[in-house]
């Protein structure tokens, strides 16, 4: 059992592909738990880094600048009375939430962390992103119809018309950086994350800088594209406040209501990771060809750490600039806590081993994380666009500009 | 122009039918929506039942007086004095201009006129209070198209004209500003810096809302070509302010009209040429910086002397009637006032400029979008507590 | 348990098949017809892809025309049927019983 | 009408630093223009008054002449914005309602109005075929006072609601009176006071 | 990969599939058996994924439950169908469908039992790890033609359906 367990260690690939139920186990845990986290997270900041953009302080009341309040909120989304109207379709009702955050989780099976660390490559991983994301749609459609109810059904209308009209657009974009994946010795691409990572080693180049402007294009398809798959700001049309109070969750409230919420921000990171992966190179640090050398790679392992040696220096900071009142004791006390655990992981990210380890999926994350701050300066600064302008863009625009440069990236990999 | 109405006056109404049966979406293509009167785009207790043809409105129909007091019943039960405050309640969020046109109209009634540094104090706080109330349109307005961001930084923003009422009178919002006959207060020490501070510190701010969103592309397809009014319909409709300027009219009541001090100041009146929703946007911001022009002008100039006519203790003007009306910021406000001789009106109408504004309502959207009947209910800037009065 | 031979999968894929022609034989409802028509496909999927396991990918292609051909189907079916809703008002399949609308 | 005591006082003519401790009290004076001149070659006696108050003009014209009168305002003396459309109530008087139009030309920048007297229960042609603004206002007047416009295409309450007995604005109206039976069936409530 | 209870995901996988397969023909709520039949098609992905076959797993899963079964609940949506919900829902000709079906069950199972040697053991090699490349190659190979008629059916079917579904043209 124990040779079963550490077997896996020598390996050198996925828990997956070594057939590994064990190590799968583990990284299913830790991958959807980080992922659970990170949503926490990416709520805390994104109320945040909004206020912020907009002069306000945000959540400040729970916690050291707010940062219980990801778990007050969830505390009181629980207790919250679960309301299904009286006409609803009682078990479509209960089902959609689950179906969009389930598909929204499943997706990360294939996600690559780093070259080992992916619960699975499959051998149709970019594929299999894709047709499990859109299976989000069906729970939208269904939490529309299963609200008996005029705005939630045209929520839902809108909502699917516009992320089956995107997921076009975003295919051909992902399959020109797909066709980039074939221009090597054997002429073959891959489908897998991984490969497709692998790839971009390979051919020393960055898919987004590759066969410039059109890998930048193909990117900026994408990354138009996955925010209106995520429904987010300035696409965020099926939750048009305004417009449809709430769009297609209008009728949802409490434990079922956080549920879509889940299902959307882990949607978030699950697009933002398929493009960080297919353009800006996964898991690969930064100048991988270009600043090479022991020396280097010293200094960019050493990366982490000091970030997080910087989070926690900012955290003393905002413990010295604490109110130096008792009221604030135990809030000064946690911030103090807070940073020192943000120190701590800092410098057990300088050891030796663990730095190696964590490198990949450090630089991962980071790049996942850009595209996330991306998310909020959106809805920072952006209005909504209007139902006939998003499909205008997406099929108008969007469209042809993406066979385009399929058709160009094919033609070009043809002549060099 | 002046010129004829060549529409049939019919086709400024939409008839709904709602007496119908509700259809699925495709046998009749129709559906009927309720937007309101709890929602949050309509800015109030507007109800405003829509029939769509998928996301197309083919006709809308207002259902208001949600909000009704009873502005115009009370009146007749309250002495001038006393019915002064109840006129800051009906449009909320330009209460100083509701006040200016109800004690010009009393004045005139009465025949006195306001000392001239009461006029200039007049004219400064209702130039505030325009700015006020364009800059809660423009928040609520962006919010309304997605824009969240200009909200905080028009309420930012207004907050400092609110501490400047707030010192002058006491109260932010319904400020009950002005008496009969002039002012009640004297302006506090450094009202005139506070003011001038004031105008120092708005016209970057202002290019900043702009910097947000006047080239933004998305806010230009939002706005561009939405709601679009003639300005033969405009007149026709009795639209009035802003929404009239951006049609094409040069029509402010400052300048045709002028009350109180305008007609000492300089400045320009903002027209557009399109009528459309974005027109409408330019020609607000362009308005408030007149606005700030016309403050800049009147706190320099602002002369000394008594701050209130002389006015009698008990208010009894004479038998007679008279109407009387501002540019307020949302069009001509007016008050008509019937006195007998006693020292209760007679009888006092309120030609509210959000109430016929929302008329246009209906012509605007017509063949629009849903999405733009939320853009155009903010271009017209109304206001409930107005228009149900 | 005995492992599972092509033959495990055939079974699955014919009691698909009948369901489906039951489906079709027997609903009125046009939208579970054209569903049934679906679970069809699919048995024939089926049948495609396990024979592929035994003689090679040719089975797995034709499953993806068989797919192409299915996403064809739905789209006209639903479109007849959206037409069909609209002038008659019902989408029961024993009322289509003019040659006209 | 005690309007006769003291001699006109132009309002701009008055310097405010010296307004007198009780303010004179202006009267009418007969008004003369163009427009008057051809209404009342029109209608003769159909134009009952025309006289300025305060600097402000208006007609009262005879119910049987008004509507026409109205036309001819606007097509032919350019006033095109129907500014407010109200009535007021003398229960005294023998015709009780007296309908007021408050017009303005842009072309000439001049406001006037247009008064006419109606008995109670009598209705009045609508003006909505003139100036569409009408619409609403017209509505109000009959929420407020059940002053019917004839051939208003959509004549029916707009600020109380639907189903409501009573008419508000008029005299005999009290100021905390409500329909109590719309409130106990609609609200559910024994008053709402 | 090293298959993992291969024998229990069969079963598992062929029962939702054939029990969804029920309630779809089953169901009076069209939603209903909609969302069976989306059930059953991921069943029937999984069961690709057992025959090595990965690529159609994925299309499977894009294409019909992804696609076609949003289309589908898109129109159950549009055509309020809860009228049709109270009628009946199966038409006089059940018994003979039934019987024609119970014959054709049986057929089948004749065949199966009289060829089970047919089917039993030839497995050729799996190629999972390049059965995408392999079914690429073939299908701009082998199938270039048919690869096209497929691309020109898609076209008339949108054709047919924007024509179909539109309602002035």
């Amino acid at each position: 059992m124990l040779d079963y367990i550490t077997s896996y260690l020598s390996s050198n690939t996925t828990p997956g592909q070594a057939g590994n139920v064990f190590w799968a186990l583990v990284y299913i845990m830790v991958v959807f738990g980080g992922v659970s986290v990170a949503v926490m997270a990416m709520n805390w900041l994104e109320r945040k880094a909004l206020a912020h953009f907009q002069i306000r302080l945000g959540p400040m009341r729970v916690g050291p600048h707010g940062l219980l309040q990801p778990i007050a909120d969830a505390i009181k989304l629980l207790t919250k009375e679960d309301i299904v109207p009286s006409e609803a379709d009682k078990f479509v009702f209960w089902l959609a939430p689950l179906i969009i955050l389930c598909a929204s989780f499943t997706v990360y099976i294939v996600v690559p962390f780093g070259p080992t660390h992916a619960i699975t490559d499959l051998n149709i991983g970019i594929l299999f992103m894709l047709g499990v994301s859109s299976l989000s749609v069906l729970g939208v459609v269904m939490a529309g119809w299963a609200s008996n109810s005029h705005y939630p059904l045209i929520g839902a209308l809108r909502s699917s018309a516009q992320m089956i009209s995107y997921e076009v657009a975003m295919g051909l974009a992902v399959v020109s950086a797909i066709l980039m994946t074939s221009l090597n010795a054997t002429g073959t691409g891959t489908l897998s994350m991984i490969g497709i990572v692998q790839a971009q080693q390979s051919q020393q180049m960055w898919f987004l800088f590759k066969f410039f402007p059109l890998g930048f294009i193909a990117f900026g398809i994408f990354a138009i594209a996955m925010v209106a798959e995520t429904n987010r700001a300035p696409f965020d049309l099926p939750e048009a406040e305004s417009e449809l109070t709430a769009g297609f969750h209008t009728e949802y409230s409490g434990l079922r209501w956080s549920l879509f919420m889940l299902g959307e921000y882990a949607a978030m990171i699950a697009v933002s990771s398929i493009a960080v992966t297919l353009w800006v190179g996964g898991w690969m640090r930064p100048f991988p060809n270009w600043l090479t050398g022991e020396t280097w790679d010293l200094v960019f392992s050493l990366i982490p750490g000091f970030l997080f040696l910087g989070l926690a220096f900012i955290a003393f900071i905002g413990v010295a600039r604490m109110p130096k009142h008792p009221y604030f004791r135990v809030q000064t006390i946690g911030l103090a806590g807070f940073g020192a655990v943000l120190g701590l992981i800092g410098l057990v990210l300088f050891a030796p081993p663990v730095r190696d380890r964590i490198q990949d999926i450090f630089w991962f994350c980071a790049k996942v994380a850009v595209f996330m701050y991306l998310y909020i300066w959106y809805r920072a600064t952006f209005p909504r666009y209007r139902f006939d302008q998003l499909m205008r863009v997406g099929w108008k625009v969007l469209l042809p500009v993406s066979i385009g440069v399929l058709i160009l990236t094919a033609i070009m990999g043809v002549l060099f | 122009m002046g010129d004829q109405i060549t529409k049939d006056p019919a086709s400024f109404i939409s008839h709904l039918e709602l007496d119908q049966p509700d259809k699925t979406f495709l046998d009749s293509n129709e559906l009927i929506i309720n937007m309101g009167p709890q929602h949050p785009a309509t800015h109030g207790v507007l109800r405003v039942i829509l029939k769509l043809d998928g996301e197309k409105v083919l006709g809308t129909e207002c259902v208001i007086g949600y909000l009704h007091r009873g502005v115009e019943k009370i009146a007749e039960h309250r002495t001038y004095t006393m019915f002064n405050p109840y006129v800051d309640r009906m449009d909320y969020v330009a209460a100083v201009s509701n006040g200016l046109g109800y004690c010009e109209a009393v004045e005139k009634l009465m025949n006195v006129q306001a000392p001239p540094r009461a006029n200039y104090i007049r004219v400064i706080l209702t130039e505030l209070n325009r700015l006020a109330s364009h800059q809660l349109w423009l928040g609520t307005h962006a919010l309304d198209i997605g824009a969240m961001t200009p909200l905080f930084y028009t309420f930012r923003d207004r907050e400092e004209i609110l501490k400047i009422f707030e010192k002058y009178c006491g109260a932010r919002l319904t400020t009950h500003a002005f008496r009969i006959g002039g002012c009640l207060y004297e302006t506090y020490d450094g009202f005139e810096q506070d003011v001038k501070k004031f105008i120092d510190f708005l016209p970057p701010k202002i290019d900043e809302y702009e910097e947000l969103l006047t080239t933004n592309r998305i806010w230009v397809e939002r706005t561009k070509g939405v709601g679009k009014i003639t300005a033969a319909d405009c007149v026709a409709l009795g639209v009035t302010g802003p929404v009239l300027r951006a049609s094409g009219v040069k029509w402010d009541l400052r300048k045709a009209q002028p009350y109180a001090a305008y007609s000492e100041f300089d400045f320009d009146i903002p027209i557009g040429q399109s009528g459309d929703t974005y027109d409408r946007y330019l020609v607000r911001m362009e308005e408030m910086r007149q606005s700030l022009r016309i403050i800049r002008q009147a706190v320099e100039r602002i002369p000394e002397g008594p701050i209130m006519a002389k006015v009698p203790k008990v208010i009894k003007p004479a038998v007679g009637e008279i109407y009387h009306s501002i540019e307020a910021p949302k069009g001509e406000l007016g008050y008509f006032i019937v006195s007998d001789g006693s020292t209760q009106p007679y009888r006092i109408r309120v030609r509210p400029p959000s109430f016929v504004n929302l008329q246009a309502l209906d012509l605007m959207v017509r063949g629009q979008l849903v999405a733009d009947v939320i853009a155009v209910i903010g271009t017209l800037d109304i206001v409930l507590g107005e228009v149900d009065r | 348990m005995a492992p599972i031979t092509t033959l495990h999968y055939l079974v699955v894929a014919a009691a698909l098949f009948i369901l489906g022609v039951i489906g079709v034989l027997t609903r009125r409802n046009v939208v579970i017809i054209l569903m049934s028509i679906e679970l069809i496909l699919n048995a024939v999927n089926l049948n495609l892809v396990a024979f592929s396991r035994m003689w090679g990918l040719h089975g797995q292609v034709f499953a993806i025309f068989v797919i192409t051909d299915a996403a064809a189907e739905a789209a006209v079916g639903l479109g007849i049927l959206i037409a069909f809703f609209r002038n008659k008002e019902t989408v029961n399949m024993d009322e289509v019983d003019l040659l006209k609308w | 009408m005690p309007e006769d005591t003291k001699s006109p006082t132009p309002p701009s003519g008055q310097p405010h630093a010296a307004a007198p401790a009780k303010p004179a009290v202006p009267a009418t004076t007969p008004w003369d223009s163009p427009t008057v001149a051809r209404l009342k070659s029109q209608y003769g006696s159909g134009v009952q008054e025309a006289v300025t108050y305060l600097g402000q003009n208006y007609f009262v014209l005879d119910a049987s002449v008004t509507a026409e009168a109205l036309r001819i305002l606007r097509d032919e003396e350019q006033f095109d914005y129907c500014v407010d459309i109200t009535a007021t109530h003398n229960p005294t008087r023998d015709k009780q309602f007296e309908l007021i139009w408050i017009l303005y030309s842009f072309a000439r920048n001049e406001r006037i109005r247009v008064k006419t007297n109606i008995a109670d229960g009598a209705s009045f042609p609508s003006s909505v075929s003139i100036w569409p603004a009408a619409n609403w206002l017209e509505r109000e007047v009959f929420d407020m006072f059940g002053i019917k416009f004839d051939g208003h295409p959509d004549m029916k309450r707009i600020l109380l609601p639907e189903g409501w007995k009573g008419h508000p604005l008029r005299k005999d109206y009290g100021i905390i009176q409500q329909d109590q039976e719309w409130v106990q069936i609609n609200l559910g409530i024994e008053s709402g006071q | 990969m090293q298959p993992v209870a291969t024998t229990f995901f069969f079963y598992f996988l062929s029962g939702i599939t054939v029990l969804s397969g029920i309630l779809v023909i089953t169901r009076n709520n069209a939603v209903h058996s909609a969302l069976a039949l989306i059930l059953g098609l991921l069943a029937q992905a999984g069961l690709y994924l057992m025959l090595y076959a990965p690529f159609v797993a994925g299309v499977q899963i894009i294409l019909y439950a992804g696609g076609i079964m949003v289309l589908f609940l898109f129109v159950i949506m549009l055509v309020n169908l809860e009228r049709a919900q109270k009628e009946e829902q199966f038409n006089k000709q059940w018994l003979v469908g039934l019987l024609a079906a119970v014959a054709l069950g049986g057929l089948l199972f004749a065949v199966y039992v009289k060829g089970g040697t047919l089917f039993t053991e030839h497995i050729a090699q799996p190629v999972e790890n390049s059965n995408t490349q392999q079914i690429g190659v073939m299908l701009y190979g082998n199938y270039m033609f048919a690869f096209e008629i497929a691309s020109l059916l898609l076209l008339v079917a949108i054709i047919g359906a924007v024509v179909m579904a539109k309602k002035r043209i």
